[in-house]
Formats: C-alpha cells, sequence, structure tokens
C-alpha cells in the first residue's frame, strides 16, 4: 500500500505501530458523505419548515414512513424513481398532520411533533408488518449503482469520496444551492422567510400564514421522506422498524447547528457523518478504546463545537409560536 | 358638525366591533374625503385602531357596511384592503428586522416575476419613490439597524410601493424626534398634493391641528361627530376626547434645588447588543430633588445607558458611584438594594410580567424579603395586604379577578403598577424612561405628578424620554444624547427647543456654547 | 428432585390429549429476519407438529420482561418459551409463583425446578465459520460485526478467532460494535469499513443489521458468513455459509419432555451437530454452501468435517470465554 | 374594590372544557378500531382485553402505576424545566444517570443500611440526574447554546456511557451484561405482594406535591415561574436568572434521575440496558398535555400510562404486532392535541 500512517502505539506496546492505509481512509470519507446524506435532506427539510416559524420535532418519524413508502414504491413498482416519489408522499402526508395540528390547531409545537414521531415510527413498523408478515429473509429492492463521474472520479483521494457514488447524493449535494436559492431568492422563500420571522407583518401584508406554513412543513416532510428513502432504497435496499436509527433527532440538531442557512447544514451533518465513519474507521483498526466511547463521537463533538462557536442565536423569531390573526 | 357635498373615497357606516362582551367600536360612522388629511382622535382604548382595523380587513365588524370608492365592499382580510388601495401603518411597527428594506417592501406583493425576486428593479422603484417623497432610505440596508424614524419611512414606502389611494397611519408620531415629525407632516402634505388620502390616528391634540384637514373624535368606542380642523381648537377637542375639561397642570414653580450628589456616572463605556461601542466615555452627575431630563432621538444610547446604570448591561470602563457606593458591574439586585429605583421603557415587555397577577408584580423585587417571605415560603397574606395598599395609594383601577392576569389592563394602569412597586421602594435614585409612552392625558399628567412628587421629596430623576415636551415641561436640567455621548447640558431656563434639537442631530457648533452648562452647577 | 411416581407413569398430557399451551417470548424482533425469525418459525412449525395452542408475542421492552412472563402463566400456558438471555432472571422470579408452568430460556443460564434453560454452544459453529474463513481467505484479514458487546457475541466472535487461528496462525480477525440490532445502514458501513481495511471474510451478529453487512460484502465482492439462521438466500453469491441454530430442535424436545412429564429443569448445552436433524444431542451445525459449493476447494470441506468431527469428540475444546481478546 | 388579586396558583380550574381532549382522545379508539379490524382483530375484544390490562385486576392496575411511577416523576421533572421555559428533552438520559446513582448507592455499603438504604439510594439517584443536567444547564447559562439540541444529544451519550459501564466496569461476574444486584436492603418496599408495585408510588406522589408547594408557594418557585413567563423582567426586578435556570434544571434533572433511581431499586433491583423503553421522551407529552401543573401532569401520567399497560397486555394477549399498539398510543395522543381545537373554538362553552 503506497501511504502509511504513523498514528502510535498500540495497546500501550512499544514498537507495534498501528498502519492506517489508504484505502482505509478513503473509506473513511467516502463513507462519511455517505452517512451524512439522509441527516442533509431531512435537515435541509427541517430548515424550511423552521424559516417558516414551525419546529417540527417529527423528523425521525416522518423519515421513517418515508424509508417504508419508498422502500414499498419500488418494491411494488420495480421502480426506484416511483419509489422515491412515494418516499416524499407518505412522509408529506405525516408533515401534513403536523401542520394541521401547529396551524390549524395551534398546539405546542414540541407536543404536536413528538406525536407526529410516535404516529410515524408506529405506523411504517404497522404497515410493514401487515404487508409482508414475519419473514425470515426481509424483502429487498435492487438500488442504485454507484455512478463514477468521468475524469473527476480520477482525481487521487477527492476521486473516490466525493465521485463515485448513487446519484441520490449528487441529488443532495444539489439540494444545497437549491434550498439557498429558493429561501433567499425567490418570492416564495420570502414569503416563507417572513412568515417565519413577523408572521403578523405578513398577514398585513396579505400573505395567507397558514398557507405558507402549511407548504413549508409539507416541502419539509417531503425532504425527510428522501432522507428516509435514501436509508431504505439506497444504502440498504431493504426496510427494518428503526433503519433510521436516531438521524432524524440528529437533523434537527444540524438546523440548529448550521444556524438555518444550507450551508451550514451541510457542515453540520458532514460532520456527523464524517465523525461516524470515523469511529467505525478506527473500530475496524481494531483499536482498544471502548467502542462505545467512539460510538458517543457523533454526539458529543457537535456539542463541543457549538460550545465554542455558540454566538447569540439566529434562530427564526417566530420559531415554535404558532399565530392567531389579530392576538397581540 | 361639517357635512361635505364631495362623495367620500372611503364611508364606514354603523361600524359595531366588540372583542367578547367589549364594544370597541359602538355604531361607528367615518368618512374620508379624497385628497385630506383626516384625522382620527381619541384616547387610549377609545376604539381607533379597532376602527381601522376594520377598513384593512384585520377585523370583521358585527354589523356596518364599508364602501369604498362608492361601492360595497366585503373585507376577508388584508390582501382585500390592498387591492382595493388601501394600506395601513401600524402603531408598532410591523418589519421583520432582520430583513433588507427591500425584502420588507416587496413581500406579499403580486410578482411580476414568477418564481424569482426582482430586487434590482424594485430598488430602482424604491429609490424613485424616496426622491418623489422625500422619504430618504437605503433599500439594502437591514431594517434592524436602522432608526426609528427610517424603519417608518420603510412602513411609509411599503405602502406607497403598492400604489395606494388610502393610507392609514396609526399614531405615526410617538417616537419621532420634532425634526422627525415635521419631516413627517412635510411628507405627508406632499402625498396628499400628489392625490391619496389619509387617515392619521392620533391622540396629540397639537397634531391635529397641524396637519389635519378633517378630525373624527371617538371616545368609549363612540363617534361624537367630525369636524372641519379649521372650525375646531385644541381645548374643545380635548374636552370631547376626555369628557372633561383638563387642567393642564401649570409649569412646575420649584425652586431649584442643591441637594447633595446621589449619583456620579464617569467615563462610562458600554457596548450595545450588537457588541458594538455605544455608551463613550460618557459622565453626569445627579442630585437629590432634581429632575435630570435626557433628551435624544431613539438608539442614540438611552436604553444602554439605563441598563449600565442598573446593572443590566455590564460597563466596559468608568464608575458608576450612587449614594457615595461604587455600584459599577453590580448585580440589578444590590444596586436597587442601595436605592435605585427603575421605570423600564417597556412595561409589557420588561417592566411586567404579563401573566403574573397584580400583587405578584408588585413584588417582583422584593418577594424575597420580610414581610414577603420567609426562609422558603412565600407570605401572600402579607403580599395581598401590600397590594392592597398599592392599589388605593396609586389609584389602579381596572383590576381583573382574583389570580388574573395582569395581562388584560389598559397600558395607563399598568403603568401606574410599575410607579407603585418602584416609588414604595423610596429611592434615592429613580430612573424613569419614557415614563408616558403610549399612556393618555390624564395617565401622563398622573405620572408626571408622581415624578415631581419624588423630587420634591430629595429623589434624584434621571428622565430618559423620547417626548421632547415632556422633559422641557418637568426637568430642572436637560443633557442631550447622541450616540453615547452628552452633547451638552442645559438648565431649564436656558433652554430652547431648537437648540436642543439640534444637539439631538448632532450638530454640537452651531450652538451658542454660552448657553450650555457642562456639568451641574453646585 | 424426586418426581411424582404418578406422573412418570401416566404423563397427563398425553392421556388427557388436549393441546399443550405454549407461549413464545421475546424481546427481539420477529421479523429480524436471524434471532427473533428462527424462533418464530420455529414455534410455528412445532405448532403444526402438535397441534400447539400458541400464541407468540415479540419486542418485549426490558423492563416488561416481567409482567409478560406473568400475563402468558396466568393465561395458563404450559410451556413458556423465552428467547433471549435477559428473560433468565424474571423466569427464575415469576416461576416460584407458578409451578405448573415450565419455562425454557433459550441462551439463558438459569435454572430450577420448572426453568430449564438451553445454551446452545454457538462458539463451536463460529469455530467452523472461523476455520472455513481461515482456510479461504487471501488477505488474511477477517472482520466481525456486532450488535453490541453482549458476552454471548463475543463468545461467537472468540469462537470464530481461535477457528481462524488454528488453520491459518498469519489471520488476522478486526471487530466492529455499531451498538444497533436493527439498524442495517449502520451494519453495512461497518462492513465497508472493514472491507476498507483488507477483510475478505465478514462475520456478523447484529440481526437486522447484519442484513447490511452481507450487503455490504456483496457490493464489494467479498464473502459474508451467517450466524444462527442459513443467511445464504439474502445474498446467494455473498453467503458462503452460517452456522445454524436449530431451534425447532430445541424446542422440540423441551416439548417433548414436557409432554412425557420428565421436564427436568437444567441448563442444557446443546453443541456441534454435522448436519440438520443430526442424531446427536447438538443443535448446531453449519449450513450448505449452496451455489457456492463449487468455490470451496474439497481439502477445506475435508478439513471442516474433521474439525466438527474433532469438536463433536472433544478433541478440540472451544470453551465458553466470557471476556474479549485483543 | 371588588376583588382582591392574590397569586395566580398552578391549578388551572378543572371544568367540562378540560373534558373535551378525553373525548377526543376516544376517537382515537374508533380510528384505532379499524386499524384493528384491518389486521384481522375484533377491536371490541381487543379494547375489552386493553381495558383489562390496564385496571382488570390489582395486578393490572398496579403494572398501570408502576409505569405511573415513572411517567408521573419524568413529567414533573420536564414541567419543571418548561415552567422556567427551558426545554429539557433529556429525561431519558438523566433517568439513566440517576439509575446509575442509584446503584452506587445501592451496590455500595451505605445501601446496606435498612430503611436508610433506600432512601439514599433515591437522593444518589437524584444527585447524579441532578450533576448529569449540569452539562446542559452550564452550557446554556454561560454559552448561551440552545439546551433542545444539547439534551438531545445527552441522552445518545448517557445511553452509550451506560452500555460501556455494564460491559465493563459495572458488569456482574458471568455471562450477562447486568451490573450486580444491589443489596436486598436498598430495594424499595413492595406495596403489593406478588406485584412489581413498590413504595415508588409514594415518592412519585411525594413529588408531585413537592412540585406543586414548590412553585406555587416558595420563593424559588416564584423565580422560576418569573424568569420563564418573562425573562427580562426576572432580570430587571433583581432576580438572578442564571441561577435560577441552573436551580431548575437540577431539579428536572434531579426528578428524572430520581425515576431511574425507582426503577433500580423498586422495579429491577439492577441497572440494565433498556431499563427505560423511552419514558423520557414521552415524559415531555405527559408535562405538555397536562400543561406543566402536578395536577395535570399526575391525570395524564396514569392514563397514558394505562394506555401503554393496556396496549401491551393487548398485543401481548392477542399476538397482533407491537407497532399496532404503538400506533393506537399515537394516535390518541394526536386525538387529544385536536381535542384542544374545540377549546379554541368554543371560547363561551363554559364560564371560566
Ligand atoms: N385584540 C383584542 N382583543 C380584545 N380586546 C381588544 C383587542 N384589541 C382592542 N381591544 C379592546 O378594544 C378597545 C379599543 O381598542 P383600540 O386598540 O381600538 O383602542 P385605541 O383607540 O386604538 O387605543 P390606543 O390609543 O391605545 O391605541 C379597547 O378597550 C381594548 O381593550
Ligand atoms: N388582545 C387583547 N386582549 C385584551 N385587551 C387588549 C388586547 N389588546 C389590547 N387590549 C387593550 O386595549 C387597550 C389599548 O390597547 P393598546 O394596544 O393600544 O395598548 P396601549 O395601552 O396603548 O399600550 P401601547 O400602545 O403602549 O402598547 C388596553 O386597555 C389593552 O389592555
Ligand atoms: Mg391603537
Ligand atoms: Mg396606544
Amino acid at each position: 500500500m503506497a501511504n502509511c500512517f504513523y498514528v502510535g502505539t498500540r495497546n500501550g506496546v512499544k514498537g507495534e505501530i498501528l498502519v492506517i492505509e489508504e484505502a482505509l481512509i478513503v473509506g473513511v470519507f467516502a463513507s462519511g458523505v455517505r452517512m451524512s446524506i439522509p441527516i442533509l435532506f431531512a435537515a435541509l427539510g427541517e430548515n424550511i419548515a423552521e424559516r417558516s416559524g414551525v419546529l417540527n420535532l417529527g423528523v425521525e418519524g416522518m423519515m421513517l414512513l418515508g424509508a417504508f413508502s419508498g422502500f414499498m414504491g419500488t418494491y411494488l413498482t420495480g421502480n426506484i424513481v416511483v419509489g422515491l416519489l412515494m418516499a416524499m408522499g407518505g412522509a408529506a402526508a405525516l408533515a401534513a398532520l403536523m401542520a394541521f395540528l401547529s396551524v390549524s390547531i395551534r398546539t405546542n409545537q414540541l407536543a404536536a411533533g413528538l406525536a407526529v414521531w410516535l404516529l410515524g415510527v408506529g405506523l411504517a413498523a404497522l404497515l410493514y408488518r401487515l404487508s409482508f408478515g414475519v419473514v425470515t429473509i426481509a424483502p429487498s429492492i435492487h438500488s442504485f449503482n454507484p455512478v463514477e463521474i468521468p475524469f473527476l472520479s480520477q482525481i487521487p483521494f477527492a476521486g473516490p469520496v466525493l465521485f463515485n457514488h448513487d446519484p441520490m447524493i449528487y441529488l443532495a449535494l444539489l439540494m444545497i444551492p437549491v434550498t439557498h436559492i429558493f429561501l433567499f431568492k425567490t418570492n416564495l422563500g420570502l414569503k416563507i422567510r417572513t412568515v417565519g420571522e413577523n408572521p403578523k407583518q405578513a398577514d398585513t401584508l396579505g400573505v395567507n400564514v397558514y398557507r405558507i406554513r402549511y407548504l413549508a412543513i409539507i416541502i419539509g416532510g417531503a425532504f425527510a421522506g428522501l432522507g428516509g428513502a435514501y436509508l431504505s432504497l439506497v444504502i440498504t435496499g431493504s426496510f427494518s422498524e428503526n433503519i433510521t436509527g436516531g438521524q432524524g433527532w440528529i437533523a434537527l440538531a444540524v438546523v440548529i447547528f448550521g444556524r438555518w442557512k444550507p450551508l451550514g447544514i451541510l457542515i453540520g451533518a458532514l460532520i456527523f457523518g464524517m465523525v461516524n465513519a470515523f469511529q467505525l474507521g478506527l473500530q475496524s483498526t481494531g483499536t482498544t478504546i471502548p467502542f462505545q466511547f467512539l460510538l458517543m463521537l457523533p454526539y458529543l463533538l457537535p456539542i463541543a463545537i457549538l460550545a465554542v462557536t455558540y454566538k447569540r442565536s439566529i434562530a427564526p423569531a417566530a420559531l415554535a409560536v404558532p399565530y392567531t390573526r389579530g392576538e397581540r | 358638525m361639517e357635512q361635505s357635498n364631495t362623495s367620500p373615497i372611503v364611508l364606514l357606516n354603523g361600524i359595531t366591533c366588540k372583542f367578547g362582551d367589549l364594544v370597541a367600536n359602538d355604531n361607528v360612522k367615518f368618512d374620508l374625503i379624497k385628497g385630506e388629511i383626516h384625522a382620527l382622535l381619541g384616547e387610549n382604548g377609545a376604539g381607533k385602531s379597532t376602527l381601522m382595523s376594520v377598513l384593512y380587513g384585520l377585523y370583521k365588524p358585527v354589523t356596518g357596511e364599508i364602501l369604498v370608492k362608492g361601492n360595497r365592499v366585503n373585507l376577508k382580510s388584508p390582501l382585500d384592503a390592498i387591492e382595493l388601495g388601501i394600506a395601513m401603518v401600524h402603531q408598532h411597527f410591523l418589519l421583520t428586522l432582520s430583513h433588507t428594506v427591500v425584502e420588507n417592501i416587496i413581500v406579499g406583493l403580486k410578482p411580476k416575476r414568477p418564481v424569482f425576486l426582482d430586487i434590482s428593479s424594485a430598488e430602482d422603484k424604491i429609490i424613485e419613490l424616496s426622491k418623489k417623497y422625500g422619504l430618504k432610505v437605503d433599500p439594502r440596508a437591514i431594517v434592524g439597524n436602522l432608526s426609528v424614524g427610517e424603519q417608518q419611512r420603510v412602513e411609509i414606502l411599503k405602502a406607497l410601493y403598492r400604489d395606494i389611494d388610502i393610507l392609514i397611519l396609526d399614531e405615526p408620531t410617538s417616537m419621532l424626534t420634532p425634526q422627525e415629525e415635521k419631516s413627517l407632516f412635510e411628507t405627508l402634505q406632499s402625498m396628499v398634493a400628489q392625490g391619496l388620502s389619509i387617515i392619521f390616528i392620533t391622540h396629540k391634540l397639537q397634531e391635529v391641528m397641524a396637519v389635519s384637514t378633517r378630525v373624527t373624535v371617538l371616545r368609549n368606542g363612540k363617534s361624537l361627530g367630525t369636524f372641519r380642523t379649521s372650525d375646531t381648537n385644541e381645548s374643545s377637542l380635548a374636552q370631547l376626547m376626555i369628557g372633561r375639561t383638563i387642567t393642564r397642570h401649570a409649569e412646575h414653580s420649584r425652586a431649584k434645588k442643591s441637594g447633595k450628589l446621589v449619583m456620579e456616572i464617569k467615563n462610562i463605556s458600554a457596548l450595545n447588543n450588537s457588541k458594538i461601542v455605544f455608551l463613550k466615555d460618557l459622565s453626569m452627575e445627579l442630585a437629590g430633588g432634581e429632575i435630570l431630563g435626557i433628551a435624544g432621538v431613539d438608539g442614540n444610547g438611552q436604553s444602554e445607558l439605563a441598563e449600565v446604570i442598573s446593572g443590566l448591561r455590564k460597563a466596559i470602563n468608568g464608575q458608576v458611584i450612587m449614594d457615595g457606593r461604587d455600584i459599577t458591574n453590580q448585580s440589578p439586585h444590590s444596586i436597587r438594594e442601595n436605592g435605585l429605583a427603575y421605570i423600564p421603557e417597556d412595561r409589557m415587555d420588561t417592566g411586567l410580567i404579563l401573566e403574573y397577577s397584580l400583587a405578584e408584580n408588585l413584588v417582583l423585587d422584593r418577594y424575597s424579603s420580610e414581610p414577603y417571605s420567609g426562609r422558603l415560603f412565600l407570605k401572600y397574606s402579607d403580599i395581598n395586604k401590600f397590594a392592597e395598599k398599592i392599589i388605593m395609594d396609586f389609584d389602579i383601577r381596572g383590576v381583573p379577578g382574583i389570580n388574573s392576569p395582569v395581562r388584560s389592563m389598559s397600558g395607563g394602569n399598568l403603568q401606574k403598577i410599575v410607579l407603585g412597586r418602584e416609588l414604595s421602594r423610596n429611592p434615592k435614585v429613580l430612573i424613569a424612561h419614557n415614563p408616558t409612552r403610549g399612556l393618555d392625558i390624564g395617565a401622563t399628567e398622573y405620572v408626571h405628578k408622581q415624578l415631581l412628587k419624588q423630587a420634591d421629596n430629595g429623589v434624584g430623576v434621571l428622565l430618559i424620554s423620547l417626548d421632547l415636551d415632556e422633559i422641557l415641561e418637568i426637568s430642572d436640567r436637560i443633557a442631550v444624547l447622541y450616540e453615547g455621548k452628552i452633547m451638552g447640558t442645559f438648565d431649564r431656563e436656558y433652554a430652547n427647543i431648537d437648540e436642543i434639537g439640534l444637539l439631538m442631530g448632532g450638530k454640537k457648533d452651531t450652538v451658542d456654547s454660552t448657553k450650555v452648562i457642562e456639568g451641574y452647577d453646585k | 428432585s424426586l418426581a411424582n411416581p404418578a406422573q412418570v407413569l401416566m404423563p397427563s398430557y398425553a392421556q388427557e390429549n388436549k393441546p399443550l399451551k405454549v407461549a413464545l417470548v421475546t424481546d427481539a424482533l420477529f421479523s429480524d429476519g436471524g434471532w427473533g425469525a428462527s424462533a418464530y418459525n420455529a414455534s410455528q412449525v412445532l405448532k403444526e407438529k402438535y397441534g400447539l395452542q400458541l400464541t407468540t408475542q415479540e419486542n418485549i421492552a426490558i423492563p416488561d420482561i416481567e409482567p409478560t412472563l406473568r400475563d402468558a402463566a396466568d393465561a395458563g400456558a404450559d410451556i413458556i418459551f423465552a428467547h433471549g438471555f435477559e428473560w433468565g432472571d424474571p423466569a427464575l422470579k415469576v416461576a416460584k409463583d407458578y409451578p405448573n408452568t415450565k419455562f425454557v430460556v433459550f441462551t439463558g443460564l438459569t435454572n430450577s425446578t420448572n426453568v430449564a434453560s438451553i445454551f446452545p454452544m454457538q462458539q463451536e459453529g463460529s469455530f467452523l465459520l472461523g476455520a472455513l474463513a481461515g482456510l479461504m481467505t487471501k488477505s488474511n484479514s477477517l472482520g466481525c460485526v456486532g450488535g453490541k458487546a453482549y458476552p454471548n457475541i463475543i463468545n461467537i466472535f472468540e469462537g470464530f478467532k481461535q477457528g481462524a487461528k488454528l488453520v491459518n496462525p498469519n489471520v488476522k480477525i478486526t471487530c466492529v460494535f455499531i451498538d444497533d440490532f436493527q439498524n442495517p445502514a449502520k451494519g453495512k458501513e461497518a462492513g465497508l469499513s472493514l472491507i476498507s481495511t483488507g477483510a475478505d471474510f465478514l462475520i456478523h451478529v447484529a440481526d437486522l443489521s447484519g442484513q447490511g453487512v452481507i450487503q455490504a460484502a456483496h457490493e464489494k465482492g467479498v464473502y459474508a458468513l451467517g450466524v444462527v439462521a442459513d443467511q445464504n438466500k439474502l445474498a446467494p453469491d455473498t453467503v458462503l455459509s452460517s452456522f445454524v441454530l436449530d431451534i425447532e430442535k430445541g424446542f422440540d424436545e423441551s416439548i417433548k419432555m414436557v409432554q412425557n412429564g420428565n421436564f427436568s429443569g437444567q441448563v442444557y448445552k446443546p453443541g456441534l451437530e454435522t448436519v440438520k436433524g443430526g442424531p446427536g444431542p447438538g443443535i448446531v451445525y453449519l449450513a450448505s454452501f449452496h451455489s457456492l459449493d463449487s468455490k470451496v476447494p474439497a481439502d477445506v470441506k475435508a478439513k471442516l468435517v474433521q474439525l466438527t468431527q474433532d469438536v463433536i469428540d472433544k478433541k478440540i475444546l472451544v470453551p465458553e470465554r466470557h471476556e474479549a481478546t485483543p | 374594590m371588588t376583588s382582591l388579586p392574590t397569586h395566580s396558583i398552578l391549578i388551572n380550574k378543572i371544568n367540562l372544557r378540560s373534558m373535551v381532549p378525553f373525548l377526543t382522545g376516544g376517537l382515537a379508539f374508533v380510528v384505532g378500531g379499524i386499524i384493528l379490524s384491518s389486521a384481522g382483530v375484533d377491536p371490541i375484544h381487543a379494547y375489552q382485553i386493553m381495558i383489562k390490562g390496564a385496571f382488570g385486576s390489582v395486578r393490572a392496575l398496579a403494572d398501570t402505576l408502576v409505569k405511573t411511577t415513572s411517567l408521573l416523576i419524568l413529567g414533573l421533572a420536564v414541567a419543571v424545566a418548561f415552567k422556567c421555559k427551558i426545554w429539557n428533552i433529556g429525561a431519558e438520559g438523566q433517568l439513566y444517570f440517576g439509575a446509575l446513582g442509584g446503584l452506587l448507592a445501592g451496590l455500595s455499603f451505605i445501601g446496606a443500611v435498612p430503611i436508610l438504604a433506600p432512601i439514599v439510594v433515591i437522593i444518589a439517584g437524584f444527585a447524579f440526574g441532578s450533576l448529569f443536567s449540569m452539562i446542559p444547564a452550564a452550557l446554556k447559562v454561560k454559552l448561551g447554546v440552545n439546551e433542545v439540541i444539547v439534551t438531545v444529544l445527552l441522552n445518545f451519550v448517557a445511553l452509550l456511557f451506560i452500555s460501556y459501564l455494564l460491559h465493563g466496569p459495572l458488569k456482574a461476574p458471568g455471562f450477562l451484561s447486568y451490573s450486580p444486584n444491589i443489596f436486598p436492603q436498598s430495594e424499595l418496599p413492595i406495596l403489593l405482594s406478588n406485584t412489581r408495585l413498590s413504595a415508588g408510588i409514594l415518592i412519585a406522589a411525594g413529588s408531585a406535591i413537592g412540585v406543586f408547594l414548590l412553585m406555587s408557594k416558595t420563593k424559588i418557585g416564584f423565580e422560576i415561574r418569573s424568569v420563564g413567563a418573562n425573562i427580562k423582567a426576572a432580570r430587571y426586578s433583581g432576580m438572578n436568572v442564571a441561577k435560577s435556570i441552573l436551580i431548575t434544571m437540577g431539579i428536572s434533572g434531579g426528578l428524572a434521575g430520581m425515576a431511574g433511581a425507582i426503577l433500580v431499586s423498586g422495579v429491577q433491583h439492577r441497572l440494565i440496558e433498556g431499563i427505560s423503553p423511552g419514558y423520557g421522551f414521552i415524559a415531555v407529552i405527559v408535562a405538555l398535555l397536562g400543561k406543566q401543573n402536578p395536577v395535570g401532569v399526575t391525570i395524564v401520567a396514569f392514563f397514558f400510562s394505562a394506555l401503554l399497560a393496556g396496549s401491551e397486555v393487548m398485543y401481548r394477549t392477542l399476538g397482533v404486532p407491537v407497532a399496532l399498539a404503538q400506533t393506537l398510543q399515537a394516535l390518541v395522543l394526536v386525538f387529544v392535541l385536536i381535542g384542544e381545537l374545540f377549546l379554541r373554538w368554543h371560547p363561551k362553552w363554559s364560564k371560566g
């Protein structure tokens, strides 16, 4: 192997060198990119909802329902694009419930979000079970093959890390400028942001606050569905009842970490993905650090980074505040 | 009462509007003639804002009809009003502070381009409008960084941008300097000249006299009639508005007292919320028994000054000495214990907890000491006794039921709760920041009396106010604050509104320096 | 203990000929495609075979284990199969109050008069897989992915290491734990990570997460090894073999004991068996290579047969270790 | 003067309107019935089993109360924080740390002193939970870091840390990744023989009363409420806001930790992974539905526990997938929230 990196003594035994090979480094980075994608999708969507003033804690539930409906769609039709659309639809339907609870009924958004979370988790598992019963071999579908981007994928290191992936990754990365432009350069984006900052202003200027919030939440849901579908359709090609494994919660943290900006969210998602891949890589080298401490890294590192970099909060001013016309 | 022959552009007929059992508008008739400035006059709670909200489609009246340009209309939301060419500048600005001026103005407009924002052509149009009406503002500025006067210009531009014929302004002058007020009035005149019709809500009589063509007076939700301004005068309007003759209290004739110094501020510097040095090397002195008025345009360090003295903001430099003790950067609690009372600029936001009952609000600062609590537990019987006393002493009215939050009380009575709490501290120094903002004449008068009484009792009163009339009326000395510095200090007898106005605008050179007295003459 | 002579002579169930009431309870999911699913399928087969009156309950939260056992006993179950070592202690506790109900804890290590445990020697199965991998690896690097670092999982990996090192002293084995049994996505990344360090055989004990491990192997063209059930169907060109727990046989033996009235509360430790349903007491056996049969050289096959017999004959001891070795 | 104002107490008047969520919650069972039928189960039968499972026998009721113990204390923990506008989503992690504290006390020699021993265990649980909650509290007070994100993330950290201990230093000798059993003297006494109902339920009831007194009658409670209602006003009037936030978080985390210690000393008698099946998250819902006041939280905790216990028995008995029970629980929650719609849209149903 071309490159060897000296890392240190292993097990305190002098002279025994732990070598990390280039393949592993590349593997870790490529895996980090992959692992950040579901979080990235979900967080970009949640950002749109939060920009409109709605904190949707139900991301995890929406992702899970998206993972299921996407899988079901592809399983039934054999077409992965249909699956993706179904994933967006399923999660968006759940998001619509969130919108109904938080916008129309104006319940506390934390409660509504948690209800949506529980319902998504329950429904996804129930529907999966009702569809397939108890099986020893999980039903699976054929997922995307990696698309090597010509020339770019030949670049040493960066090539395999960035340009040899499934098409969904490129879609996710594309969504960063897309959501940025959507929020900051379009008429609808301005309405969404105004509704999230000062719903009363928006209302008096003839913007339908309720409709905009519904829309933003539902778009957010569709994104979460894509995030879930990435797990079931692309990474594994099968569904399981806990396939999201808490990534919806991490997406919520990433939105705050990214300070409600798509680029910041990308960085946050990448940190999560990379740290996670790094800890797996470290385990693969046979380190003797208890694995639980390595597994803590993806959760501890963002806290540490926040503690160092957190300035004044720039959350949308009306975040988590239900709007009622005529109330002061 | 005046009957016009011209057909009105807006006619509100028999409007009745209720909030629960409260009748905010009772069978009100109101008409607006094209090209006039129509003042809507009334005390706090008279129903002015409600009536205009009906016209703007925010509230639905129980009965009554609305005619705009001769047609009967059914307004379901502000969008309908906007389409009819009606715009409203609200009493509390409706702006998104983190957005740019352009973004604030164009949001919600029927876009010319279906998807993408067209910022540059919007900027052009704003600049054009600015020129046309003399409303100077940078379209790319972040609104949160603008002064209150500029923000108001943004509000007006927001209305003008929408090609309107009818503009409603709800108490637009409450936070402007005299100069800004004057320029607003000029703008209004030029708008009328261009064919707009304006409704101007206010409870200040001289403003009615200064700008309006006609005036409608509201009291307790009822209209008392519409008058041609030139046919009426301040005192008869006042009588109508309040329902009694007012005795505007005479210029107080207090001998200048030279008590001992109760507060010295030495070279204080402090940051504002955006971490910019905002108070710069500021020094002043305050004696017991005097009222020192701090004049200035909003956003020149008034809040920062009050907060540094009261311990809510850290001073990065300098000293505050109160009653002989250095209290710089001590906790708000210990500064209060040392003899400070503080009427904050925003009673709803800072001064009170609206969810709390009156009694709880009255002990916010003393709940932890005898007799209001023991070691662990609060003593509600003593707290209630205290509340009862303050209600009597300060004539607080409209107290809702037991345990009910004070949220529903009127602004004047809310302010009396703050006064009751702060003045019952027996302070050595009292900071009163915009103490009469949004209050009607009666309540304003009451607050002024209380401040004078404090001074007579030897308390040093620091009156920070945006209302120059108020400062001129009750201060013994007047200091002008500009960009975090004291530009000059006047004894009241030398004070002149034009000079103060110039200093407020930062123009020091032009003032005759012989009249400026630096520091307090002991 | 002294058995009731009358019962020994005249087994009550056989006599009354009424269907046996059996409950299968587990904290796992029946849809996990491995551990939980095998138990479920075994119970279904036995239901047909004996006409059992069967109830099954899955995904029981840990704090609810005890009430679940009580409910099942209350409902009149004759045998309760508790699937998972977590059930051992609660079973002992509950069993005291229900002397007429027999409790069988699969992978447990507890026993009393009416509690028996079946503790299969899974490490003997993984020992064979280790030998298989050790013989066939080209990179001399093998990887294990564990759901959690439960002692029984560590045991399985230890057996695997022993087998691999026995046939190939130069082999390097690395284990990764992902703390999640139900997350194939995590499993896949762990698998990819191991492959990138050079591993060309992956074994997993991670239930659903393990399916991701197999997928990683499939994608990168290396071999995977299954556990508990024959997992070849998951990826026929990737899963070279699996060790299979013949849960059916274990349950069947227990049912027979109860039917015959000779239930005895012991810890049974069935080990390796040559084939499914083999003659011995063992319930662990190696699955066939299926379509990959041609890829396995004859000498490797011979060596495996030899090793199997050695383990059964106790010529090779695969100890129940409790601690991981580096 | 017609009416003299007194303090605003925590209890909202319980009137007809507060029953609405219960009624709409009932609607969830209609929808649930449809789902049950589609899964091939007779809904009436299923619900009969559910009700029996929650209240039908001494043991069923005891089991409901065992769950109530956890949910009530955790609900109070979250509610106290919410009263101070601190969004503590970290009760789950604090519970695990409290369980650890309880375990260590129960294993130590102090734990062997009778009567005193369980008390020490509970106090240790409170202390550990409290200590763990100081991380988000300090970050919030010192650096202004949003506590929602920190508390959510720390849940994962706490679970991993406990997992490490149970596989390593705290593993009982032998085969299983459990901690050793605590000394029997450290166990909370069982109130009803043959059930798991321990004196923990009394501690929970005591906590509800304690929180009520704390919040409505004490100086600290007054500060906490003030900071929650209007942090600017609290600062302005001289309260030490940072101290209040730390105290609030300490109480909140402490209560959550106590719930963990009760699970150790009253139910499991040792620490295991999965000792709480997500009670800390459900507690957020309990606190919100209970309107953050102790009476409301108690009622909601009891009914939610009954729902959990009943639906678990239902799926265990009928052999339907557990997901069905989860879906039913979520549906009840959604419909209860929808019930708030009627509270808003018919403000004149009763004179409140
Ligand atoms: N949203 C509301 N809900 C309930 N009552 C209201 C509401 N808005 C106004 N009111 C009540 O209606 C009455 C009229 O209020 P309005 O705001 O129209 O008065 P105003 O004349 O504009 O007073 P001000 O000079 O203080 O602005 C007041 O007594 C007030 O209590
Ligand atoms: N939503 C509301 N519910 C009940 N009363 C209200 C409501 N909105 C306004 N009021 C009442 O209307 C009256 C005047 O309202 P307004 O908003 O003009 O307040 P204000 O006293 O003028 O204070 P400020 O203008 O300084 O904010 C007050 O008596 C206030 O209590
Ligand atoms: Mg008004
Ligand atoms: Mg007002």
